[in-house]
């Protein structure tokens, strides 16, 4: 765990974090806000001072009242691994900047984020669905997703289709979603 | 109407029937009328019947050379494999390929929806009969050629090369891409490995100044250093690798490359006409390493000669009508006389598995008896038994290299034809006959 | 006869039959991608291969665009497999999402489950006892010389040669019963558990794992004779697919394929986990970056995964082989990214929890996923035959890209 | 690759021509089985002890724990009443409500579900609204029902079940541990005979056959034409003779295995006067 990158990303983008770098065994985060999200990404890779030029992980979280998009970025001259957290999409249309302007290969991340969650990363040239098919409806891995067979946490369990689009009528706040503030 | 309830076969007697009545009728008037004459044409021009029964002999005995092939190909493969393979249908699953062929005969026989279908048809029947014509002009030994006409090679390529007609026919009528690939990418391949193929026996053609190969056998007669291998072998490496394209074997089995277009110009077919492709394609191994024997290792002529010119000469017209008394009794002795011992040696032995066993015993040892006699007296028999020996080298050959080499692409396969295979011929060519010119024949 | 005609997919100035025209129907461009893609020019057309082609690794679909043979582009159709396993992790607790995903790699399934368990005991901090470090080291290499061997042997059989898979699967065999006989599962064991290992080393699976080290290394080199030195092979595969180093970290490329284009970066030794940083091991790279750099590398690895083993197998310590855990397992809410160093790149997940006994979301990233997207820019103006070349050095497993 | 150009091909060549004569590594199946590492878990089974008889005592925790559903197993509780058949839903053709009960169980020929009517599980509902559909909250949940209802149908049972995600055996279980909840209507007392070693050698066994033939009803069932239910005592009460049989807490004194029956006859006489 490097102190010195938890100082150095404070004094770069002190302004811009949303939280203070928080630091666990080999892993940093730092949580951006939307509109910083490009800018941040670009400075990390191209800054000499970090070199983070792989891309580890994109992927997207639902936490049930917003959506986010994390990225795990890994520093090819020092060994650091970054999260890189963007939250604050809205859940009903989440947008974001594309990130393979940098990563081209961050291409079926996105896609694959855009076909669980509905995400939409502005810029991917190959935005579509990767899993389901093109005519799929619904999001699977967004939270208020119902599976069947699913008695654990939905009031919709036991419908005779395997999934359910949107809450259903008969779902009241407290059973929908399975809220988790502290992500 | 009656008509339209028969079925097909039925309706095909309906007609056949009547013709075959009257026809019968007819012919038996003609022949009593001309038969004289029929047998005087038949006397004159005998050649073509002796054509018609060789081209039926040659299709009756390519189908279970094809099987045996098979077998060996699957059982050598698995053993390179450190498999068993075949072993449960007959003595060490012998009769697998037969299985196989069985199974592909009462597979459906499935006809896709547009395609071609009468060049669908088609495709099969012109490859196999490309395949199994060109063993016409095989020398199986000096007295065994079927047809041992003057223009046997030529025959050979020209035949030979039919098959690509067929392949091509198959790709195309199939309506599908993986069989246009196959059908193209076996056409541009056979098309360019006919040249070295055909310039890289002109030299031998040089050295003999024949083109029948009973005469080029003949011409390697002696010890086994008057091999064409070993006075040609530039020609003999040419050779061997542009017959193993020809034949479509690894390394230059692209057409029916199955990890790239599935399964070549056979991927619609099913049922016996895949069996035909199937068939061919080991026909053509067969054929193809026949030739090879024939023109570069001497073909039936044994690699020493040992003069042995034994003088056991049993005249058996002296006999008279001994010879079938001797031959009835011959085996009852025999049986005794095997049997005996055995039914002495021990108590426990009954007496019909004592009989039973010198029979097995007597069948086994007059069986041998007869085989050395022939190849001692008879010398069809002796250079059969070379010429097959020497065949089925090299179809072990041909089987060790599939069981080994990956697959050349396609682009390298013809680069490799024309930049390399091509110029080596045409020196062959050359140097062949520089050296007839300063050495004389 | 009169019968309407109608266009053909491939090319519209070809009128086909209507009766006999039971395509799939032209699908509607989504994307600006897609519609660059579906646009035939003069003389291309669409060479569909898979879900059921024999070289296609698992249930994968391409569409080439090839004129003539030549590959002019081409489009990987995923999905056939896709069982939704992060769902699926999401709806059950931290020890049943272990065993969901183990059959993402039927190929190399330790690797899988390692992940998530590096995450958990990261979620939970739980320290896994020395004992139970070696033993996993021990088993996930392995099923990395298991995975590399089978690879050997598909890549030969990708090229045509059908010998060396046979070959290859003795091996494979061997190494599968030894773990069949250490986790009690031939091909998905579920071993690894939060805070250890189920289940200490044993006799059956020490006895075959000596037997079978006494000759492995002889053997599997015996076995590589037969094509690394093959003409043929090696002209097929030299400089086909040529990946630089600079477009391979753009492409988020990890494992040999990465190390074949000469970044010399392996989890093991840049991000040490377990007791890694205590043996002592080679990173083979190579500076080539075609198939054959990526085939060869992989044949090195088998060799550094032996001196992996050896070494493991004489400083292996005794003690017990789990943590001390409660049964039920609640996490504190936070988030944690568990990474390990595969036979095919970096196996990541991304757990995060609150507070209950189920993960909230479960991320997993496998390598085969980022791999595949290569195979349409390395054979592009190649051949067909080298679309599989490609596929098979990149070594996708289907089983992980589809989840 | 080699300088001279073939040898490769040539000594490929080699080492498959000495790999054909080398032995073969075939597994002749049928005949020849290949040898299981003891571990080896491929097989479910259910282990007996040294008597033959089953350990398992159908606790559910295997089919629970099981995240892939693959374990399926059937049983009946202590008290005779539930068969609670466990595994996935779609073996026993239920899709519609009882694959909400994939995971909880689904109940066979269940006796009160067969006597008692259906519900309006509207209170149920409000309850469980209240109570934030948490089933940590079963115990409060199911004493709100009892005191709903008077007694606890099997319908709530499945809606609380259904709703909280609580499994369904986890809700019966905890409803047939306390014994104030009640699974029939308007039972209030109970006759229970004791089941203690010394009851038994004392005839306790033939007074239990008497009682339940004479009731005509089952031990863990209501008797049909009263309030009571027949129970089995579970700890025998101090200075009490044997055979005991208590009836509400006090302990019958003039019973023994000869006089059950007319004693039960007297008892039905006294509640049909």
């Amino acid at each position: 765990m490097d102190r010195r990158l938890a100082a150095l990303l404070q004094e770069k983008f002190g302004d811009r974090l949303l939280t203070p770098v928080r630091q666990r065994y080999d892993e940093s985060e730092i949580r951006v806000a939307l509109a910083d999200a490009t800018d941040t990404l670009r400075t990390l890779h191209d800054d000499p001072a970090f070199r983070f030029e792989m891309l580890i992980d994109l992927c997207g979280v639902d936490t049930g009242e917003e959506m986010q998009v994390v990225y795990h970025l890994s520093s090819s001259t020092s060994g650091d691994w970054l999260r890189v957290i963007v939250p604050g999409l809205d859940r009903t249309a989440p947008r974001i900047a594309s990130a393979t302007f940098m990563w081209p290969g961050a291409e079926w991340m996105e896609r694959e984020a855009y076909d669980m969650f509905g995400i939409i990363f502005e810029g991917n040239r190959d935005l579509r669905r990767i899993y389901m098919p093109d005519d799929y409806r619904s999001y699977p891995l967004r939270k208020d997703f119902y599976l069947a067979d699913d008695a654990s946490r939905s009031p919709a369990a036991g419908v005779r289709n395997m999934e359910r689009a949107g809450t259903p009528a008969d779902a009241t706040a407290a059973t929908t979603l399975r809220k988790s503030p502290g992500v | 109407m009656a008509w339209s309830r028969l079925t097909p076969a039925g309706r095909a007697l309906a007609v056949l029937l009547p013709v075959l009545a009257v026809g019968g009728a007819l012919t038996t008037i003609l022949l009593a009328t001309f038969g004289g004459a029929i047998a005087a044409t038949i006397g004159a021009n005998l050649p073509i019947v002796r054509f018609l029964v060789a081209a039926v002999v040659t299709f009756l005995i390519s189908v279970p050379v094809a099987f045996l092939l098979i077998y060996m190909e699957m059982k050598i493969i698995a053993l390179m494999n450190l498999r068993i393979g075949p072993d449960r249908i007959g003595p060490a699953g012998a009769v697998m390929s037969v299985v196989h062929g069985l199974k592909v005969l009462m597979k459906e026989d499935y006809t896709p929806p547009s395609v071609d279908v009468p060049v669908f048809t088609l495709a099969p029947v012109v490859v196999y009969l490309a395949s199994f014509m060109t063993l016409l002009v095989i020398p199986f030994a000096p007295e065994l050629t079927s047809m041992g006409f003057e223009l046997g090679l030529l025959y050979f390529f020209a035949i030979g090369g039919l098959s690509v007609v067929g392949l091509m026919m198959a790709g195309w009528s199939s309506f599908n891409k993986y069989s246009l690939l196959g059908g193209i990418r076996a056409a541009a391949q056979a098309i360019s490995y006919e040249i070295p193929l055909t310039l890289s026996v002109v030299g031998i053609v040089i050295l003999t100044g024949t083109l029948s190969l009973p005469k080029i056998v003949a011409a390697q007669d002696g010890s086994f250093l008057d091999w064409f291998i070993f006075r040609q072998p530039l020609a003999a490496i040419i050779f061997f690798i542009a017959i193993t394209a020809e034949a479509n074997r690894t390394p230059f089995d692209n057409a029916e490359a199955d990890q790239e277009i599935v399964a070549g110009f056979a991927t619609e077919y099913s049922g016996m006409r895949f069996g035909f492709f199937f068939f061919a394609e080991y026909v053509n191994v067969f054929i193809v390493s026949a030739l090879f024997s024939a023109v570069f290792l001497g073909g039936s002529n044994p690699p020493i000669h040992i003069d042995v010119n034994p003088q056991i000469l049993i005249d058996l017209s002296a006999l008279g009508i001994g010879l079938p008394l001797i031959a009835g009794i011959a085996p009852v002795i025999g049986t005794l006389l095997f049997a005996a011992p055995i039914w002495f040696a021990s108590s426990r032995v009954k007496g019909w598995q004592a009989l039973v066993a010198g029979f097995l015993i007597f069948g086994g040892v007059s069986t041998a008896a007869v085989g050395i006699w022939a190849f001692v007296m008879l010398p069809p028999v002796a250079s059969l038994i070379w010429f097959l020996i020497k065949t089925f080298t090299l179809v072990f050959t041909f089987v060790w290299m599939r069981g080994t080499l990956p697959r050349a692409r396609i682009d390298q396969l013809m680069g490799f034809a024309w930049k390399w295979l091509l110029p080596a011929s045409l020196l062959n060519i050359f140097a062949t006959a520089f050296a007839v010119l300063i050495a004389g024949r | 006869m009169t019968q309407q005609m109608r266009p053909s997919l491939d090319d519209p100035r070809v009128a086909i039959p209507a009766e006999s025209s039971w395509y799939e129907p032209a699908p509607i461009p989504q994307t600006e991608r897609q519609a660059e893609f579906l646009t035939l020019r003069e003389g291309e057309m669409f060479v569909n291969m898979g879900p059921q082609h024999p070289s296609t690794h698992g249930v994968l679909r391409v569409i080439i665009k090839v004129n003539g043979e030549k590959v002019v582009d081409l489009d990987p159709v995923l999905g056939y497999l896709h069982r939704g396993v992060e769902k699926l992790c999401e709806n059950a607790d931290y020890h049943q999402a272990i065993c969901y995903t183990d059959p993402l790699e039927y190929v190399a399934s330790l690797f899988c489950e390692a992940a998530p368990v590096a995450a958990f005991e990261k979620l939970m901090d739980v320290d896994v006892p020395r004992r139970a470090q070696y033993i996993r080291v021990l088993t996930m290499e392995l099923n990395r010389i298991a995975s590399h061997t089978l690879f050997q042997g598909w890549m030969a059989l990708d090229l045509g040669g059908i010998t060396p898979i046979l070959w290859a699967f003795i091996e494979r065999d061997e190494i599968v019963d030894m773990l069949a006989a250490l986790t009690g599962q031939k091909l998905l064991y579920n071993y690894y558990r939060i805070g250890g290992v189920n289940g200490d080393l044993n006799h059956e699976f020490m006895s075959r794992l000596g037997t079978w080290m006494s000759r492995a290394a002889a053997q599997i080199d015996s076995n590589l004779a037969l094509i690394n030195e093959n003409e043929i092979f090696v002209r097929r595969t030299r400089g086909l697919g040529v990946l630089d180093a600079k477009t391979a970290l753009k492409m988020g490329v990890t494992g040999p394929n990465l190390r074949a284009s000469g970044v010399p970066f392996d989890l093991r030794r840049d991000r040490p986990y377990l007791v890694y940083p205590e043996l002592e091991f080679d990173v083979p790279t190579r500076d080539e970056g075609d198939s054959l750099a990526r085939y060869l590398v992989r044949m090195d690895e088998i060799k550094q995964s032996i001196r992996i083993i050896d070494q493991v197998l004489h400083e292996m310590p005794d003690g017990p082989v789990m943590a001390k855990l409660p049964r039920l397992l609640r996490p504190r809410p936070g988030r944690a990214f568990g990474a390990v160093e595969g036979p095919r790149g970096v196996y990541g997940t991304y757990a995060i929890s609150d507070g209950t006994d189920q993960p909230f979301r479960m991320r997993i990233h496998d390598p085969s996923f980022v791999h595949l997207q290569l195979v349409g820019p390395l054979t592009k103006g190649n051949l067909i035959a080298d679309t599989m070349a490609v596929m098979a050095s990149l070594d996708p497993v289907m089983g992980g890209v589809d989840k | 690759m080699p300088k001279i150009p073939g040898t490769g091909l040539l000594s490929g060549m080699r080492l498959t021509l000495t790999r054909f004569f080398q032995p073969k590594r075939t597994v002749m199946y049928p005949e020849v089985k290949p040898d299981i590492a003891p571990r080896n878990r491929g097989r479910l089974e259910l282990v007996t002890d040294e008597h033959g008889t089953l350990k398992c005592e159908t606790c559910f925790q295997c089919a629970q724990a099981c995240p892939i559903e693959c374990i399926d197993m059937g049983g009946t509780d202590t008290k005779g009443r539930f068969a609670v058949h466990w595994g996935p839903a779609e073996q026993y053709a239920e899709r519609r409500e009882e694959s909400a009960m994939r995971r909880s169980g689904r109940t066979v020929s269940d006796a009160a579900a067969a006597t008692g009517a259906t519900i309006n599980v509207a209170k149920v509902d409000e309850i469980l609204e209240a109570h934030d559909y948490d089933p940590h909250h079963m115990l409060a949940i199911l004493e709100e029902i009892q005191a709903a209802y008077g007694y606890l149908p099997v319908d709530a049972l499945k809606r609380v079940s259904r709703a909280t995600g609580a499994w369904y055996a986890m809700v019966y279980g905890t409803a047939t541990f306390y014994k104030h909840l009640a699974f029939e209507p308007g039972v209030t007392r109970s006759i229970a005979v004791c089941r203690c070693a010394n009851c038994l050698v004392s005839g306790a066994g033939s007074v239990m056959g008497t009682l339940s033939y004479e009731f005509g009803t089952e031990f863990g069932r209501a008797i049909p034409w009263s309030n009571l239910r027949l129970e089995s005592l579970p700890s025998h009460v101090i200075g009490a003779p044997s055979p005991l049989v208590v009836i509400d807490g006090e302990p019958q004194r003039d019973l023994s295995a000869k006089n059950a029956a007319s004693w039960a006859a007297a008892l039905a006489g006294r509640y049909a006067a």
